[in-house]
C-alpha cells in the first residue's frame, strides 16, 4: 500500500473543519448549524484518524469512537432543542433566539 | 490670713456651679429659685471678691496664687488649671462680679416674662464664670479659655430669642469675627511657646525682657497677633462690625457683655502682655492708631443711628477706642481706669435703654420715643448722670475724670503725638454730640409711645447704685493740679508701669483741661441747638442730598458690612456652594463612568447572535495562530 | 491506494462546499451523505476499515436519518427555501469565507512547515486492536461515554415532549409587548 | 491571653447574636450588650491595673505569641501598650453606644447587624492589637466586610451605591498595602534569612530610599484613604450618610482612627527617612483636608453628610500632627483620635435621633428644635461647640497641641491650619443655626425630647468630653510611652542604645557586615 502522507489527510481535515466553521457562521438556520457542526465533529475525527494512522495506533480510532458517541448524543439533544425552539418561536432563525444579550 | 486667699477658685467656680445647676435642673424649678440660683451665684462671688479685695488692700501682698489642679503636661508644656490675682485682675473681677451681680437683679426683671428664663440665667451665669476665669488665669492657655467660654456665651445670648433668624445670623457673625481674632491670637501664643516653652503669664513676662531686645522681630509679631485677638474681642477697627449686630440681644446682655466687661477684655490682654508691647513700639503705634481711627469712625457712625442701643453700641467701640489709645501710648492704668469707669457708666445707659425699651414694649427706635423725662424719672436722672459722664462733662461726672487723664497723657506721654491727641479731642466732641442728641431725642420733646412698664426696684436699684458710681468713681484718681488723687494709678503701679512724662510740660495741663470742658460742653450746645431748640438746622441738613449720603454712609457704620461681605462672605459662600458636590468626588464618579463605559462596550459584544460568538472564536484563533507562528 | 485518497478527498470536500451552500435542507442532507461516504473511503485508505464502517452506519445512517426526521416533523414550505435564499447573500458570507481561508492558510503552513517524518506505508490497525485498548486502558471513559448517552436520551426525551405550552417569562413580555 | 479572649468574646458573641435570632427576637441585642460590656469591663480592669509607673520602662503592657503559620513567619502576635489601650477603650466605649443606638432603630434582621456589629468591632480590636502585619491585614479585611453589610443592608435610600463606593475604596487601597507588607516582608527576608512578619524584626529591616518610599507608599495608601486625607476622601461622605447610625458612629469614631494609629504604628517607625522626606507633603495635604473638608461643610444640606466633611476636617489635623515628629502633636494627635471620635459619633447619634423623629436628614426642613427639644439641644450645643474647639471641652486640647506641635515643624501650614478653625466655627454654628435657632421652612408637626435611653447615651459622651477637656491628664499619660517609642527614630539625641543602632542602620546604607551585627544585638535585646 502506498503512504497516504500525514499531511494531505490533516489538510483534509483542515479544510473540511473550516468548511463546516464558514457555515456555522454564515447560516442562520438553526438546522443547518447544527449540520455544520456535525461536519466539523467529523473533520476533528478524520484528524484523529490521520494522526492514529501515521502513528499505527489504535488511540486514534478509540478517540473517533468517542467522537462518534459524543456526535450522536449531541445531535439528539441539540434536534430536540431545536423542535422545542421551533415551536416557541415559530422560526428556524438563530438570530431570534438572542435573549441572552448583553 | 492664709483662709481667704484659698477661696479664690470659688470666684469663677460659683457662678460656674450655678450655670451647672441652671442647665440640668432649670426646667424643673421654681422661677424664684432660678432666680436664686442665678444671682445668687454671681452675689456670693461678688462678695468673696469684695473680703478678698479689702483683704487685698489691707495686706497689700504682689499677688495671690492658686492651683486648682494640673490641666495637662505634654513634652515640658504644662499649664494649669490656676489662678492668678494681682492688682490689674482685682480691678477687673470687682467690675465683673459687682456689676454682673447688678446686672443680674437687673434682669430678674428685665427677663420676668421671658419663657426661658433659666436658660438666661444659666448663659449669663457661664459668661460671668468664663469671664472670671480669663482675667484670673495664671496662663495663656486658661485666658484662651475664658476667652473662648465669653465667646460662647455672647453667641448664646445674641441669639437668646434664636426664633428671629436676623439674631441668629447677628450671633454667628459675633462668633465668627471674633474667632477670627482669636485665631491671630492662637498663632501668637504658639509663638509665644516655641519661644519660651510655656505660656505661664508671669514666667513670659520676666523673661522677655531678657530674651528679646526693644523692637525685636518676634516680640513685634508676637505683639501683632495679640492685638489681633485683642481687636477682635473689643471691637477694634477692623473687627468691629459684629458688636452693633450684637444688639440683638436681650438688653442686660448688652450692658454685661457688649459694654461692661466682655468688649474690654482687649483691653485687658494687652494691658495684661504689657511687657510684649513695650517689647514692640510698632505694635504700640498700631494699638493708639487703631484706638484713635476706631473712636473716630464709631463715633462718627453712633452720631446716626436710630436705634438707641445701637448708637450705645458704636458709642461702645469708640469708647474702646479711648482705652486703646492710651495702651497705645503706655498709658496702662489710664486705659485700665477708663475701662472701670466705662462699665459702671455704659452700664448704666444700656440698663437706662433697657428700661425705656421695656417700657415702651420693646421699642427701640428713638424716633418713636420722646417726653419720658417726666414719665420716667428716675431713668431718666440716671441716664442723664451716664449720659454725663460718657460726655465727659466737666469736673462732676466721673467719665470727665478718665478721658482727660487718657488726652492729657497723649500730648505729655513720651510715646504721645499730636495727632493722636487732635483726634481724640475731635472724638470727645463727637461723642458728647450723639450722646445728647439721644438724651434729647429720647427724653424731651412729646411722649410718642405709650409707657407701659413702670420700672420697679429691682431695675431702680442697680440705675442708682450704678449712677453713683458713675458721679463718684472718677474721685479716686484726679488730676495732680486739681487735687492730685492717685489711689487707683498707685493701686495698678506693681502690675502697670507708669507712663514717663514729658518733663516741663506739666504747666499746660490746666489748658487742656479748659479745652477738654470746651470742647464737651460745646458738643452738648450743638445738640442742644440741632434736637431741642432749633429743629429747622437739622432739616436743613436733611435736605442736603451730600450730608444724607455721608448720614447714610456713616449710618452704615462706614460700609465695613458691606465690604466684608463682597470680599469675604459672599466669596466664600458661592465658593462653598459651587463645589457642593464636591469635585474630586467628580474624579471618582468619572472614573466609575469609564468603567462603566468599558464594561457597555464589553457587554455590547455579547450579542445573543450565535454566529458572531462563533466568528470571535475564528478570530480568536487566527490571532493565536498568528501569534505562535510568527514567535 | 494514494489515487483512490485524492479522489475521496475531493469529493468529500466538493460535497460538504455543496452541503453548506444549499438552500433546501433535504438536498444539503444528501450531499451530506455523500460527504460521509466520502470520508468513509478515507478512513479506509487510512487503514481503518472498521472507523470507515462506523462512520456510514452512525454518521451516514443513523444521525443523518435522524435530521430528517427532524425535518419532517417540521412541516417546511416553499417559503423557507427563499428564505434560505434571502438570508444567504455574499455580503453575508464573504467575510467568514475569507477569515476561515486565512486561518486555513496558517494551519495549511503548519501542518507542512514541521519537519515532516517520512511517510510510512499504511498499516491497518484492525478492529481487534481497536476493541482491546478501548476495553482495557479506555475503559473509563467507555463508561463515561454510556453515561453521556443515557444523559441524551434522557435530555432529548425531556426537551422533545411538547405536553404543555411552557413559555419563558422573556417570551412572555415580548409577546406581551407586541 | 487576655487579648485573645477580647477577640474571641466579640467573634463568638456576634456568632451568637446571630444563631440566638431564632431563639427570640431581642435576645441578639442582650448578647451583644453583654459582650461588649464584658470587653469594656475588660480594658478598664486592664487600665487600672496597670499603674502608670510600670509604664517607664518597656512601652509594652501586655504581649502574646502563638506561631500560626510557621513556614511563612505568620504568627498570631498581640501587644498591648498605653496607645492600644486607649483605643481599645474607645472602641468598646463607642460599641457599646452602637449597641444602644441601634436598640430602636434596627428592626429587621437583629441578628445578622449584631453579628456584623460585633465582627467590625473584632476586627478593630484586632487592627490595633497585632504586632504581626500578615494578622493586621487579616483584621484590617475582617473590619471591611461587615461594614460593607452594615451600610449595604441597613442603610439609607442611596445605600448600595455608598456600600459599593466604601468597599472599592478600602479594599483597592488595602491591597495596595498588602503588596508593601510584602514587599517589606521578602526584602527583609532577603537580607535577614529569617522571613518574618513581626512587627518588631521588621522594624530592623534597612531599605534603601528608593525601595522605603515606595513600600511608605503602599502603607500609606490604606491609611490615607481610611482617614481620609483629601484626594481620597470622597467614599465617606457617601458611606456616613448612607450608614445607619450605629455604622456612621463606628465609621467616624473607630474605622478613620485605624487609618491614623496605622500611620503612627506602622509608617512613622517603620519608614523613618522616607517618612521625613513625604512630611512636608504629607502636612499640605492635611491643611488641604482641614479647609476642604470645612468649606465643603459649610454647604451640604444633608446633617450627616456635613458632619461627614468635618471629620475629613478633623481628620486633616491627624496627619498634620502626625508628620510634626514631635510629642506635643503626637500627643495632640491622639487626643484628637479620641476627643473626634466622641464628639462626631456623637453629632452622628443626635441625626441618628433626629431621623428617627422626622424620617428626613435635611436641615433645610428642620428648624426652631430648642423649644421643642431642649435637653437635645443642649446636647448639640456641647458637641457643636466640642466641633469647632471651644477650649474646656476635649477637641480644644487636640487641636491646640497639635497646632502647636506643627508650629515647630512648619509656621506656614499652621497658620492655614489654624486659619481651618474659622471655617469650623462657620460649619459648626451652621448647625446650630439651621437645626435649633431659625424656625423651618417646612412646619414639623412634633418632635419629641430625648427619651432617658437616649440620655443615657448622650450623658457620658458629655461627661467624657468634658472630661478630656478639662483633665486630660490620664490619656495624656497613658500614651506618653507609646509616643515617645514612636518617635524614637526621629530623635537624634537618645540615649538608649537599641535607636542608636536603628540610627546607624538608617544611616548605612551598604549592608556590611558592622551593620548586620548591631541587628543582631537589637534583635537580642528585644527578646
Amino acid at each position: 500500500m502506498n503512504a497516504v502522507s500525514m499531511e494531505a489527510g490533516l489538510l483534509l481535515a483542515g479544510i473540511l473543519f473550516l468548511l463546516g466553521m464558514i457555515s456555522v457562521m454564515i447560516r442562520r438556520n438553526i438546522i443547518f448549524m447544527l449540520i455544520s457542526v456535525e461536519i466539523m465533529l467529523n473533520a476533528a475525527g478524520l484528524a484523529f484518524i490521520v494522526a492514529g494512522s501515521r502513528w499505527v495506533q489504535p488511540d486514534g480510532q478509540i478517540m473517533f469512537i468517542f467522537i462518534l458517541t459524543m456526535a450522536a448524543a449531541e445531535v439528539s439533544v441539540g434536534l430536540a432543542l431545536i423542535l422545542q425552539i421551533y415551536h416557541q418561536l415559530k422560526t428556524l432563525n438563530s438570530d431570534t433566539a438572542n435573549f441572552m444579550k448583553g | 490670713m492664709k483662709a481667704m486667699a484659698d477661696l479664690l477658685w470659688l470666684i469663677p467656680a460659683l457662678p460656674f456651679a450655678g450655670a451647672l445647676l441652671l442647665v440640668l435642673f432649670g426646667n424643673r424649678i421654681s422661677r424664684g429659685l432660678v432666680t436664686a440660683i442665678g444671682t445668687g451665684s454671681v452675689g456670693v462671688s461678688a462678695a468673696i471678691t469684695l473680703l478678698l479685695g479689702i483683704e487685698y488692700l489691707s495686706s497689700q501682698p504682689a499677688y495671690y496664687h492658686q492651683e486648682v489642679w494640673n490641666w495637662f503636661s505634654v513634652a515640658g508644656f504644662n499649664p494649669s488649671i490656676a489662678f492668678h490675682l494681682d492688682a490689674l485682675s482685682m480691678v477687673f473681677i470687682f467690675v465683673i462680679t459687682f456689676v454682673g451681680f447688678l446686672i443680674h437683679i437687673y434682669s430678674t426683671e428685665y427677663m420676668a416674662e421671658d419663657a426661658d428664663y433659666s436658660r438666661f440665667f444659666a448663659c449669663m451665669n457661664l459668661f460671668v464664670g468664663s469671664m472670671l476665669v480669663l482675667v484670673m488665669a495664671d496662663n495663656l492657655l486658661l485666658l484662651y479659655l475664658g476667652w473662648e467660654g465669653v465667646g460662647l456665651c455672647s453667641y448664646l445670648l445674641i441669639g437668646f430669642w434664636y426664633k428671629e433668624p436676623a439674631n441668629g445670623y447677628a450671633a454667628r457673625k459675633a462668633f465668627i469675627i471674633t474667632r477670627v481674632g482669636d485665631t491671630a491670637m492662637a498663632i501668637g501664643l504658639f509663638m509665644l511657646f516655641q519661644a519660651f516653652g510655656t505660656l505661664h503669664i508671669q514666667t513670659i513676662s520676666t523673661e522677655a525682657v531678657q530674651l528679646w531686645d526693644t523692637g525685636a522681630q518676634m516680640a513685634v509679631i508676637i505683639a501683632f497677633l495679640l492685638l489681633g485677638g485683642a481687636v477682635g474681642k473689643s471691637g477694634q477697627l477692623p473687627l468691629q462690625t459684629w458688636l452693633p449686630d450684637a444688639m440683638a440681644g436681650p438688653t442686660p446682655v448688652s450692658a454685661l457683655i457688649h459694654a461692661a466687661t466682655m468688649v474690654t477684655a482687649g483691653v485687658y490682654l494687652i494691658a495684661r502682655m504689657h511687657v510684649i508691647f513695650e517689647l514692640a513700639p510698632v505694635a504700640m503705634m498700631a494699638v493708639a492708631a487703631i484706638g484713635a481711627v476706631t473712636l473716630l469712625i464709631a463715633g462718627f457712625a453712633a452720631l446716626t443711628q436710630y436705634d438707641l442701643k445701637r448708637v450705645l453700641a458704636y458709642s461702645t467701640i469708640s469708647q474702646i477706642g479711648y482705652m486703646f489709645l492710651a495702651l497705645g501710648v503706655g498709658a496702662w492704668s489710664a486705659g485700665v481706669f477708663h475701662f472701670m469707669i466705662h462699665a459702671f457708666f455704659k452700664a448704666l445707659l444700656f440698663l437706662c435703654a433697657g428700661a425705656i425699651i421695656l417700657a415702651l414694649h420693646h421699642e427701640q427706635d428713638m424716633r418713636k420715643m420722646g417726653g419720658l423725662r417726666t414719665s420716667m424719672p428716675v431713668v431718666f436722672w440716671t441716664f442723664l448722670i451716664g449720659a454725663a459722664s460718657l460726655a465727659a462733662f466737666p469736673l462732676v461726672s466721673a467719665g470727665f475724670y478718665s478721658k482727660d487723664q487718657i488726652l492729657w497723657l497723649q500730648l505729655a506721654g513720651e510715646n504721645g503725638s499730636v495727632w493722636l491727641y487732635a483726634a481724640g479731642l475731635l472724638g470727645a466732641f463727637v461723642t458728647s454730640i450723639y450722646t445728647f442728641r439721644m438724651v434729647f431725642i429720647t427724653f424731651y420733646g412729646e411722649a410718642k409711645t405709650h409707657v407701659g412698664h413702670q420700672p420697679t426696684m429691682a431695675i431702680k436699684v442697680p440705675l442708682i447704685i450704678l449712677g453713683v458710681l458713675s458721679l463718684l468713681g472718677g474721685f479716686i484718681e484726679l488730676p495732680h493740679n486739681f487735687g492730685h488723687v492717685v489711689l487707683f494709678s498707685d493701686f495698678l503701679s506693681p502690675i502697670l508701669p507708669a507712663v514717663s512724662v514729658v518733663p516741663g510740660f506739666d504747666q499746660y495741663e490746666w489748658m487742656l483741661q479748659v479745652l477738654a470742658a470746651v470742647v464737651s460742653l460745646g458738643g452738648i450746645y450743638i445738640a442742644y441747638l440741632f434736637y431741642l431748640s432749633k429743629p429747622e438746622l437739622l432739616a436743613s441738613i436733611h435736605r442736603s442730598n451730600t450730608a444724607m449720603a455721608v448720614h447714610r454712609f456713616w449710618h452704615s457704620g462706614w460700609g465695613f458690612d458691606k465690604l466684608y461681605d463682597t470680599l469675604l462672605v459672599r466669596p466664600y459662600v458661592f465658593l462653598a456652594n459651587v463645589n457642593k458636590r464636591d469635585v474630586i468626588d467628580g474624579f471618582y464618579t468619572g472614573l466609575a463612568r469609564v468603567a462603566e463605559g468599558f464594561h457597555m462596550m464589553l457587554s455590547d459584544t455579547q450579542s445573543g447572535v450565535l454566529r458572531n460568538y462563533v466568528a470571535g472564536i475564528v478570530v480568536g484563533a487566527i490571532m493565536i495562530l498568528t501569534i505562535s507562528i510568527f514567535l | 491506494m494514494e489515487l483512490t485518497f485524492y479522489i475521496a478527498a475531493a469529493v468529500a470536500v466538493l460535497a460538504t462546499l455543496m452541503v453548506i451552500t444549499r438552500y433546501n435542507m433535504i438536498h444539503a442532507l444528501l450531499y451530506l451523505v455523500v460527504s460521509f461516504l466520502a470520508i468513509a473511503i478515507v478512513f479506509f485508505t487510512l487503514g481503518a476499515p472498521f472507523m470507515a464502517a462506523l462512520e456510514v452506519i452512525v454518521y451516514a445512517g443513523a444521525i443523518v436519518v435522524l435530521i430528517i426526521f427532524v425535518i419532517m416533523m417540521l412541516n417546511l414550505t416553499y417559503e423557507d427555501v427563499q428564505k434560505e435564499k434571502e438570508w444567504l447573500k455574499p455580503s453575508v458570507w464573504v467575510g467568514p469565507a475569507i477569515l476561515s481561508l486565512v486561518l486555513l492558510a496558517e494551519l495549511a503552513y503548519m501542518i507542512t512547515a514541521a519537519e515532516a517524518p517520512p511517510a510510512a506505508a499504511v498499516v491497518a490497525v484492525d478492529a481487534r486492536l481497536v476493541g482491546m485498548a478501548l476495553f482495557g486502558p479506555y475503559v473509563l471513559a467507555v463508561q463515561l461515554s454510556g453515561i453521556l448517552l443515557m444523559a441524551g436520551i434522557v435530555g432529548a426525551y425531556h426537551l422533545g415532549r411538547q405536553k404543555k405550552k411552557v413559555v419563558h417569562r422573556f417570551l412572555q413580555e415580548r409577546s406581551a409587548a407586541a | 491571653m487576655i487579648l485573645v479572649w477580647l477577640i474571641v468574646i466579640l467573634m463568638a458573641g456576634g456568632l451568637l447574636a446571630w444563631l440566638a435570632q431564632r431563639w427570640h427576637r431581642a435576645s441578639p441585642r442582650w448578647i451583644a450588650l453583654g459582650s461588649v460590656l464584658a470587653t469594656l469591663g475588660t480594658t478598664v480592669y486592664l487600665w487600672l491595673a496597670m499603674p502608670s509607673a510600670t509604664l517607664g520602662a518597656s512601652p509594652w503592657l501586655l504581649q502574646y505569641d502563638l506561631p500560626w503559620i510557621p513556614q511563612w513567619g505568620v504568627s498570631f502576635s498581640l501587644a498591648l501598650d498605653g496607645l492600644s489601650l486607649l483605643m481599645l477603650l474607645l472602641t468598646f466605649f463607642l460599641g457599646l453606644v452602637a449597641i444602644l443606638i441601634s436598640w430602636k432603630e434596627i428592626k429587621n434582621k437583629v441578628g445578622f447587624f449584631h453579628f456584623n456589629l460585633l465582627w467590625v468591632l473584632a476586627g478593630i480590636t484586632g487592627v490595633f492589637l497585632t504586632m504581626d502585619l500578615f494578622l493586621f491585614y487579616f483584621f484590617w479585611e475582617v473590619m471591611l466586610i461587615p461594614m460593607y453589610f452594615m451600610i449595604g443592608i441597613w442603610g439609607h435610600e442611596n445605600r448600595n451605591y455608598a456600600a459599593y463606593k466604601f468597599f472599592i475604596f478600602t479594599q483597592a487601597s488595602g491591597l495596595l498595602m498588602l503588596l508593601a507588607i510584602l514587599g517589606l516582608y521578602f526584602i527583609h527576608g532577603s537580607q535577614t534569612g529569617t522571613y518574618t512578619f513581626n512587627y518588631f524584626a521588621l522594624l530592623n529591616t534597612a531599605l534603601a530610599p528608593e525601595a522605603a518610599l515606595l513600600l511608605m507608599f503602599g502603607f500609606l495608601a490604606a491609611f490615607l484613604v481610611k482617614l481620609p486625607v483629601v484626594p481620597f476622601h470622597s467614599w465617606l461622605p457617601d458611606a456616613h450618610s448612607e450608614a445607619p447610625t450605629a455604622g456612621s458612629v463606628i465609621l467616624a469614631g473607630l474605622l478613620l482612627k485605624t487609618g491614623a494609629y496605622g500611620l503612627l504604628r506602622f509608617v512613622l517607625p517603620l519608614f523613618p527617612t522616607a517618612a521625613v522626606e513625604f512630611a512636608p507633603w504629607a502636612m499640605l495635604l492635611g491643611v488641604i483636608g482641614i479647609i476642604y473638608g470645612a468649606i465643603l461643610a459649610f454647604s451640604q444640606t444633608d446633617l450627616k453628610r456635613l458632619v461627614a466633611y468635618t471629620s475629613v476636617s478633623h481628620m486633616g489635623f491627624v496627619i498634620l500632627g502626625v508628620f510634626a515628629f514631635n510629642e506635643l502633636a503626637l500627643q495632640g494627635v491622639v487626643m484628637q483620635m479620641i476627643t473626634h471620635g466622641l464628639s462626631t459619633g456623637a453629632l452622628f447619634i443626635l441625626a441618628g435621633f433626629l431621623y428617627e423623629r422626622l424620617h428626613t436628614r435635611d436641615i433645610r426642613l428642620m428648624g426652631g428644635f430648642w423649644s421643642k427639644a431642649p435637653k437635645m439641644g443642649v446636647v448639640a450645643l456641647v458637641f457643636v461647640m466640642a466641633s469647632l474647639g471651644l477650649p474646656g471641652l476635649g477637641n480644644f486640647i487636640a487641636e491646640f497641641l497639635t497646632l502647636v506641635g506643627s508650629w515647630q515643624a512648619n509656621n506656614v501650614l499652621t497658620i492655614f491650619a489654624t486659619i481651618g478653625l474659622v471655617m469650623a466655627t462657620a460649619y459648626s454654628l451652621r448647625i446650630m443655626q439651621k437645626v435649633f435657632y431659625e424656625p423651618a421652612a417646612v412646619e414639623q408637626p412634633e418632635l419629641p425630647d430625648l427619651t432617658s435611653r437616649e440620655m443615657l447615651i448622650a450623658a457620658p459622651m458629655i461627661a467624657g468630653i468634658l472630661w478630656l477637656g478639662l483633665y486630660p491628664q490620664p490619656v495624656l499619660d497613658l500614651a506618653k510611652p507609646s509616643v515617645q517609642e514612636q518617635l524614637q527614630s526621629f530623635v537624634p539625641s537618645v540615649e538608649n542604645k537599641t535607636i542608636v543602632g536603628r540610627q546607624t542602620a538608617f544611616t548605612t546604607t551598604t549592608t556590611d557586615t558592622v551593620y548586620f551585627q548591631i541587628t543582631k544585638g537589637i534583635t537580642y535585646e528585644r527578646k
